[in-house]
């Protein structure tokens, strides 16, 4: 078999950072042109499958699969479909971004780049994989850099005691789902690793009620933890505040998704009866993200905090359109995991702007940024108005979906009507307040000469961005359309035909319907 | 009988022998010769060892049973040398801190070694004994050897007055078994163990063996001596104490335990499940407020001994497997570790955590070599650890079905591990961020050195991200058991 | 009255567990030693009268291996001690805690 | 339908225009606003085109293309094009565009004029695409957009900490609508499984009971978007603190076109609202006209009493429509467009002539000062207070005489009190401002807007007058009505003298409302009225402490509910529970390595205690 774009995609970043290593440290200029290099390239390759995908077609594509530990079933095996192929195309264009944004590190380069490229590689990695050995190797393989980058070029006084909190939470975390996945290894008897194999196999033979009954909240809480799921969530601000801009880029945007893709792509499709009785506990679960964290970000005094709750919030809405386990609800969820992506990534990467000028991020002092910067002012503003769900960013288009999914399962109405409040109004006042108070109101004096991101390096970034955020926000199609198929075959297989959430929802719509041209 | 197949304990010995006398004539400035004359030797055993011409890679027994060349002992001999071989490189670097007799020094490795060699093939307790004595008695020495500095003596005789204990439980272990069933050699006993299962004074021998084996292993409740062994002993002694009296406990252990009594111990589970559980927590919580590098990983190893432990607890072939597998990463993982400690503390008599700030400056080399050995400690991908711990996992997760206690025991290696980060961490931490920043002089290093750091990073990349080779081996090792 | 193994296995018993008491107990490093000999001697006795009484001689080889090696042990272990005394000019355990927690 | 591709060229021009001008012109003022301003105009032409074409009522009246599309959920980008989506679009081009022009001059000084115009071509896009759309979900894209340019705009002068708070107030109150009015979406979708207007409105006719139970709790949550939008109690508030954008934008947003999105969504989707839904929709509407008219009676700030009429107005139009009557109400929707914005612009005109004085205690005597500026706002108040035969006056009769054809009483007696309030409080203004003596230095030097400016408010001025017999109620009768005969212009001009009573008690009310304000503020120096009406005077003036009632509930609640939260986070999760953890674990560590005491003896006999315990274990039992 040929090598697959994905290897390449994954394979560049890992081999820079190797090559890294042999360059002298005080050689920053092309240290830093390597970096950029290393992930402008896996950019366009994955902008280039993401247009070569076939659409509408089930199944995985760009396959490449090298036989690893066959004793055991592993196996070096990536490919994507329509759940993953726009994580892959949302993680290399963060990934470059926070590339760009780089610049603001000063001290010990090098190493940052390496660390940088390292958790670039091992994320693509983890959502290109389709071995689950692999795919959590992977994921492991991203997470310490992060922590190591929090500890070492991390801000806020605090920084030791975020490091701490943030490593062990999601040493848990990944461990307790290695434990999950290694309990489906074994329990499923299918003696693989991969993914597609995996799944025909349970299709075939399902899990036992009680492995499923085991294994699925290992999963579910591992991952969730991963995800910030409530009440496991207060790493996440923490960390983000403390972290140095491309870190939190990266890891809320990107990384974070992994938890969130696994469940998608695993726990719900190969332990259908577990996820039938675990989905209304998630769905009461998000409610703590969506109404508790919004609140909790309400209070914030740090920008930073401030954006790092709020993204946790937005955990919420994925896990609604999950535990909605119908084909909208999904989608929906999919969709938003790729524009929260490019939105967490973006405000970091505003907020790093700010600290690194003002060095500070306490509201309090700061005020009537528009006018010194006028052009990080507007993209910050732009970016808090994505954050409240405006239509014409992607995060629009995600969130409603998945209310519209959610709505579908009647158990979930009352979930959804609170997630909507959660939405419209939480979101709208934190971020509006944000707005109000760092950008809005009289300029202090101190800040009135702050010099603006003018050119179109530093400009780039963010521009980029927030074209994808509005790309996806006007077009929706240019993914649903990818998701949809994928998305369906899964929703199938989590339903398993007895009892069926999203059945109930439309056999309740009278036939008419049927008969209405849509 | 065919002393043929003991042609590598032999050559070992002969070496031993030879570097012994050589301290006669050598010439002080040339002692470090010695050690490199012995690594060469030993390398040219380990290709033999592989090459598979020579006796010593064939299948075979000798001594009408009490020593057996199978795939278990061809595996553990490879090991012990490529240890030797590492370790020997660190006693050459550190042979400036050896008041006299630095050759003696060496030879004394090589004897240890040659201990360790006839425990690997072992099948006998008259074999057993002698080879774990040889062992002990050598490393006392071993341990004490820095004699101008107290703690060493300390080490020494702590080490010396506990092993002895522990060896005449052993040896009184040895005699109870001997007298109910008459048996020494494993195979023997193994055929008659079953109807001795219900006499006590026979279990009564057995646990005194198994007593004398925790200690080796510094198992959970014989850990107690560990910390401060390896804190006060020579730093190569400490590194070798580590990695081979350890894995000589091990093979020695999974002998008596699958081989000489494996009926009896299908009835010790739970003995074994709450023993490696209790072993992981002490370690890993006790190295939680550890300043002193060598006694933190000294800790360390406690914790390593009871997630080794999980591999004999599964009872299973995967399990074997998987410790065998393990034990391969730990090998070159720990050395890596006390490789650079032994470079750092040079001219340093204390050995704390503070030893190591700003040594991203001093030396990027071990600076990356300290951060992998923890980050494979820790377990992180793409690192030997890692992969090994997820074997070990999943043996324990095998036999979940069987008894619901292995996953309590999996949660709870799962806990040590989470606590683990902390400290290994804690040591990155220090290497790269530390406030105060004393000591910023180049650390030169000479090229032996080198090799040998690069042959533990080349190791723990290699077991993690090529493991097949590794678990080919560590499978076709623990077929021993299977018959 | 007849001596049976009982009785010797009962002597070598305590032997034992005097041995063990005297390490626990003793401060005197070097009497701490001699008590881990008296224990070593434990199971020579057993094992002598085990193959005295189940006449197979294979126990008494080991215990001629045991001698050797207790010999050996002690030369080590003497040695060791007396360097110690030379520094510290003292054997008792109390004064071998410098390296604690 | 011919020319299909011209609604979309109308619909994406303005944002074109916003596109290019914050992309390449954002530092050429001049530039920037012509290019918007071009794009409206161009917009208002092309709708005439479109219209001339087409015919108010074109054969295929919708054109979509999929926008997503995910199994049962079905959203099309659609325009819908009928009459009503016509009249509006015609409106908000054409005042839209006037209100371009004046700004043009009007913003001359501002340094961000080009960011103006940039926030005004987004607004248009937007609210086209809210008259536009063919389904919810279009609108209700539209209805947030036309919610953020709001935004955008109250907030234009961002540094006034004011303009900052009122925009941010403004936000979140439309946001309270948006709210209910998504779960009114959400849930016609779920029982009827379709978005589009046309579908729904056919599924229902097709049904009536389809919506079964759910019904009326459907279309109140629907009017909750009205409610926000349209500024209907008791989400009003935000609409006089809007004031505090420029003026053209109160002009444009807060009086023509934006807040009456609601009562055109009203219109657009009235097959939804059941008999009851209605109801409420109706008394909610009288009870804020009633309420805004009081309120406006005590204001001083000239452009906040014209914001109160406009509230008050909007009920009028909410309360018609709640009243079965969509052809009044989107009569008056529109004359209210051309008069109320007639007046905003006038006002602003006055504004700058005043030097941004808004006090209307302040001024005085301006006939003198500012002739046109006079003449135009005569006109807009004539319009607004209902005087024959102004444009306000055929609405305002037609609102009144379906009162007392759905024999609603108490409504048609509210309706006509506000009437009267609404005379006596706009001339109030009216005589203040222009007659009497000048009452500060600005107001003698005060001095004619230049002709930019002027020629927008005569346009306006003319359509105020005549708007209401040039077969605007025309259209809408033929869109709401099935059997609709088309009144000529002689018909028209006495359309009224079909419902004399109604007629008659409005023009009387109104003449008695202006008579009163003529009495009391001829050369009124200070405000009489407070004497006379003590505490109902201060209560009008402080808007009835509405705003401070819900500073004291809502917000507070919601700020407690917050720091409870954070609290609970910040000791509970963060301290408690993971504090105890960490310590915990490193307490034990602490106290297990107590053990290792370092002496011999205590090893010892530890190890042969753990020989103990293992022997135990296996051998005790």
């Amino acid at each position: 078999m040929t090598t697959s774009i994905l290897t390449y995609i994954l394979g560049i970043p890992l081999l820079a950072a190797v090559l890294l290593v042999f360059v002298p440290g005080n050689y920053r200029v092309i240290i830093r042109a390597i970096a950029l290099a290393a992930t402008l390239v896996p950019m366009v390759l994955a902008i280039k499958m993401f247009c070569q995908f076939v659409t509408g077609h089930v199944g995985y594509q760009f396959e490449q699969q090298i036989p690893w530990v066959e004793s055991l079933g592993m196996s070096y095996h990536v490919g994507v479909d329509g759940l993953n192929v726009g994580l892959v195309l949302m993680g290399a264009i963060v990934a470059f971004a926070a590339a760009c944004c780089s610049w603001e590190i000063q001290t010990r380069e090098k190493e940052f780049y390496i660390l940088l490229l390292v958790m670039t590689g091992g994320i693509l990695g983890a959502f290109a994989s389709l071995d689950l050995f692999f795919f959590y190797a992977f994921h492991e393989f991203a997470l310490v850099p992060t922590f190591i980058m929090i500890g070492v070029w991390g801000r806020s006084e605090r920084k030791n005691y975020a490091t701490f909190q943030i490593t062990i939470y999601l040493t848990i975390g990944a461990l307790l789902a290695l434990i999950g996945l290694i309990a489906l290894y074994i329990q499923s008897g299918a003696h693989t690793f991969d993914i597609p194999k995996l799944v025909e196999y349970i299709a075939a033979n399902p899990l036992a009620a009680k492995s499923q009954n085991f294994i699925f909240p290992l999963l579910l809480f591992g991952f969730g933890i991963l995800v910030s799921l409530w009440p496991f969530h207060s790493w996440a601000a923490l960390g983000y505040g403390a972290a140095p801009a491309p870190t939190a880029m990266l890891h809320a945007g990107v990384l974070k998704k992994f938890g969130l893709y696994g469940l998608i792509r695993v726990a719900l499709p190969l332990m259908p009866q577990a996820a039938q009785s675990w989905m209304q506990i998630l769905a009461w679960l998000c409610l703590g993200n969506i109404l508790y964290v919004g609140w909790v970000a309400m209070k914030q005094k740090n920008l930073n905090l401030l954006i790092g709750n709020s993204s946790v919030a937005h955990m919420g809405f994925i896990f609604l359109g999950i535990a909605s386990l119908n084909l909208i609800g999904v989608t929906g969820a999919v969709l938003v995991m790729i524009a929260h992506g490019f939105l967490a990534a973006l405000t970091f990467a505003l907020s790093g702007y700010i600290y690194q000028k003002t060095g500070t991020l306490q509201i309090s002092e700061l005020g009537g940024l528009c006018r010194p910067l006028r052009f990080i002012g507007v993209t910050l503003l732009m970016a808090a108005m994505a954050g409240c769900g405006l239509p014409g960013f992607a995060n629009f288009v995600g969130e409603v979906t998945v209310f519209f999914g959610a709505w579908q399962v009647p158990s979930l109405r009352v979930v959804t009507v609170l997630a909507v409040w959660g939405a419209l109004i939480i979101g709208a006042v934190y971020m509006t307040r944000a707005v109000r108070n760092v950008l809005h109101g009289p300029v202090p004096e101190k800040w009135s000469k702050l010099a603006d991101a003018t050119d179109v390096w530093r400009k780039l970034p963010y521009a980029l961005l927030l074209v994808s955020l509005l790309v996806f926000g006007f077009v929706p199609s240019l993914l649903t359309d990818k998701i949809v198929p994928d998305a369906k075959k899964m929703v199938q297989m989590a339903n398993p035909v007895s009892d069926k959430p999203g059945a109930v929802a439309v056999s309740e719509i009278p036939n008419l319907k049927s008969a209405l041209p849509n | 009988m065919n002393a043929s197949l003991m042609t590598l304990e032999i050559c070992v010995m002969a070496l031993g022998t030879v570097l012994m006398l050589a301290d006669f004539w050598l010439p002080d400035e040339r002692k470090k010769f010695a050690g490199y004359a012995a690594v060469a030797a030993l390398t040219g055993l380990l290709v033999i060892s592989f090459s598979g011409c020579g006796a010593c890679s064939l299948g075979g027994s000798a001594f009408n049973g009490m020593f057996v060349q199978d795939g278990l002992a061809i595996f553990f001999k490879r090991f012990f040398i490529v240890a030797a071989i590492l370790v020997l490189f660190m006693a050459v670097e550190f042979s400036d801190r050896i008041a006299g007799g630095v050759s003696e020094y060496y030879s004394l490795i090589v004897f240890a070694l040659s201990g360790m060699l006839f425990a690997a093939s072992a099948n006998d307790f008259t074999m057993l004994f002698v080879a774990i004595e040889l062992i002990t008695i050598t490393f006392y020495i071993l341990t004490s050897f820095q004699r101008g500095r107290l703690v060493s003596l300390e080490a020494g005789v702590k080490y010396l007055i506990l092993g002895a204990l522990s060896s005449s439980f052993m040896v009184f272990g040895i005699a109870l078994v001997w007298g109910t069933t008459g048996k020494l050699n494993f195979n023997e006993l193994a055929a008659v163990a079953a109807q001795f299962e219900t006499s006590k004074i026979f279990l009564f021998g057995v646990l005194f063996i198994l007593v004398g084996l925790g200690f080796k292993i510094a198992a959970f409740p014989f850990q107690i001596w560990a910390p401060d062994v390896y804190q006060g002993a020579p730093t190569p002694t400490t590194a070798f104490l580590a990695v081979g009296s350890k894995a000589a406990g091990f093979v020695l252990l999974l002998r008596v335990l699958f081989t000489a009594v494996p009926t009896v111990t299908a009835h010790w589970m739970n003995l074994l499940i709450v023993i490696s559980a209790i072993t992981i927590l002490y370690g890993n919580l006790c190295a939680l407020p550890q300043r002193n590098l060598k006694r933190l990983l000294g800790y360390s190893s406690i914790a390593h001994a009871g997630y080794l432990l999980l591999g004999v607890a599964a009872l299973s072939a995967s399990g074997q497997s998987a410790l065998l597998y393990y034990l391969a990463g730990y090998l070159f993982t720990v050395i890596a570790a006390f490789t650079v400690i032994c470079l750092v503390t040079r001219h340093l008599d204390n050995d704390d955590v503070s030893a190591l700030a700003g040594l991203n400056q001093r030396s990027p080399l071990l600076a990356s070599t300290m951060t992998l050995a923890m980050a494979s400690l820790a377990g992180i991908p793409p690192l030997a650890g890692f992969f090994g711990k997820f074997l070990l996992l999943k043996a324990v997760l095998e036999q979940g079905a069987v008894n619901p206690g292995y996953y309590c025991l999996a949660f709870t290696a799962l806990a040590g591990v989470v606590i683990s980060f902390y400290y290994y961490f804690g040591v990155i931490r220090a290497i790269y961020w530390s406030k105060n920043v004393v000591d910023v002089s180049p650390i030169q290093l000479s090229g032996p050195i080198k090799v040998a750091v690069c042959i533990c990073i080349a190791g723990m990349f290699w077991l993690g991200i090529f493991p097949t080779t590794a678990l080919d081996m560590a499978n076709e090792a623990a077929k021993v058991f299977g018959k | 009255m007849h001596v049976g193994l009982e009785q010797y296995l009962t002597v070598s018993f305590l032997l034992f567990a005097l041995g063990l008491l005297g390490v626990i107990m003793r401060r005197n490093l070097l009497v701490i030693y001699m008590s881990l000999e008296l224990m070593l001697n434990a199971a020579n006795l057993a094992l002598v009268s085990f193959s005295r009484f189940n006449d197979n001689l294979n126990g008494q080889i080991l215990v001629f291996f045991i001698i050797t090696v207790a010999a050996a042990e002690v030369s080590v272990g003497l040695a060791l001690i007396v360097a110690l005394y030379r520094r510290r000019q003292s054997a008792h355990v109390e004064d071998l805690t410098t390296m604690k927690l | 339908m011919k020319y299909e591709i011209l609604p979309w060229i109308i619909l994406f021009l303005p944002l074109l225009a916003t596109a290019v001008i914050t992309l390449f012109t954002l530092r050429c003022r001049t530039k920037s606003s012509l290019i918007s301003i071009s794009a409206v105009v161009t917009g208002f032409v092309l709708t005439i085109v479109f219209i001339a074409v087409n015919g108010w009522h074109p054969v295929a009246s919708e054109t979509a293309v999929n926008w997503l599309s995910i199994g049962d959920l079905h959203a099309d980008f659609g325009l819908k094009l009928d009459a009503l989506s016509m009249m509006m679009m015609l409106i908000v081009t054409g005042v839209g565009g006037a209100i371009h022009i004046y700004s043009y001059s009007y913003m001359d000084e501002d340094a961000g004029k080009a960011r103006f115009f940039a926030f005004m071509s987004l607004f248009t896009f937007s609210m086209l695409g809210i008259v536009m759309s063919n389904n919810f979900l279009m609108m209700f894209i539209f209805w947030e957009l036309v919610g953020v340019s709001s935004y955008l705009l109250i907030g234009f002068w961002f540094e006034k900490p004011s303009a900052g708070d009122a925009a941010k107030k403004a936000f979140i109150t439309n946001r309270l609508g948006d709210f209910g009015f998504l779960l009114g979406i959400l849930m016609v979708w779920g029982i009827l499984g379709s978005l589009n207007f046309s579908t729904l409105q056919s599924s229902i006719v097709a049904n009536p009971a389809a919506l079964g139970t759910m019904a009326t709790i459907a279309g109140l949550l629907v009017f909750c978007g009205a409610m926000g939008k349209s500024a209907q109690f008791p989400l009003h508030v935000w609409l006089p603190d809007a004031m505090e954008g420029p003026t053209p934008v109160s002009a444009l947003i807060h009086a023509a076109t934006m807040v009456a999105a609601g009562v055109y969504m009203l219109c657009r989707t009235l097959f939804l609202f059941n008999a009851d839904a209605l109801h409420v929709i109706a008394y909610i509407g009288g009870f804020t006209a009633l309420l805004a008219a009081l309120m406006a009676v005590q204001q001083n700030d000239i452009k906040r009493i014209i914001a109160y009429s406009t509230l008050s107005q909007l009920g009028y139009m909410v309360m018609a429509v709640g009243l079965n009557g969509p052809t009044p109400a989107m009569f008056h929707l529109t004359t209210h467009a051309f008069f109320k914005a007639l007046l905003f612009l006038s006002a602003g005109s006055v504004i700058i002539g005043m030097h941004h004085e808004q006090d209307i205690w302040q001024m005085g005597n301006l006939r003198k000062k500012m002739p046109l500026t006079f003449w135009t706002f005569l006109i807009g108040a004539l319009a607004l207070s209902g005087i024959p035969p102004f444009s306000g006056f055929y609405s305002k009769d037609s609102i009144l005489a379906q009162c007392l054809e759905e024999k609603n009483y108490l409504l048609f007696g509210v309706a006509v009190f506000v009437a009267g309030l609404t005379a006596f409080y706009t001339f109030r203004l009216f005589f203040v401002v222009f007659f009497g003596k000048e009452k500060s230095d600005y107001a003698k030097h005060a001095h004619e807007s230049p002709l930019v400016m002027t020629l927008p408010l005569v346009a306006l001025a003319v359509f105020a007058a005549i708007g209401g017999f040039i077969g605007i109620a025309n259209n809408y009768g033929s869109q709401f009505v099935a059997e609709h005969e088309t009144l000529s212009l002689a018909q028209q001009v006495l359309e009224p003298l079909h419902a004399p009573v109604a007629m008659l008690i409005g023009i009387g009310v109104a003449l008695a409302g202006i008579f009163l304000a003529f009495s009391l503020y001829k050369n009124a120096g200070t405000d009489p009225l407070p004497a006379k009406l003590g505490g109902l005077a201060t209560a009008m003036k402080n808007k009835f402490y509405l705003d401070e009632i819900y500073e004291a509930t809502v917000i507070r609640l919601h700020d407690l509910i917050a720091t409870i939260c954070d609290m609970i986070d910040r000791w509970i999760v963060e301290g408690a529970c993971i504090g105890f953890v960490r310590g915990g674990t490193d307490l034990t560590g602490r106290a297990l390595r107590l053990v290792q005491t370092g002496n011999l003896q205590t090893y010892a006999f530890l190890f042969v205690l753990g020989v103990a315990l293992v022997l135990y274990f296996v051998l005790g039992k």
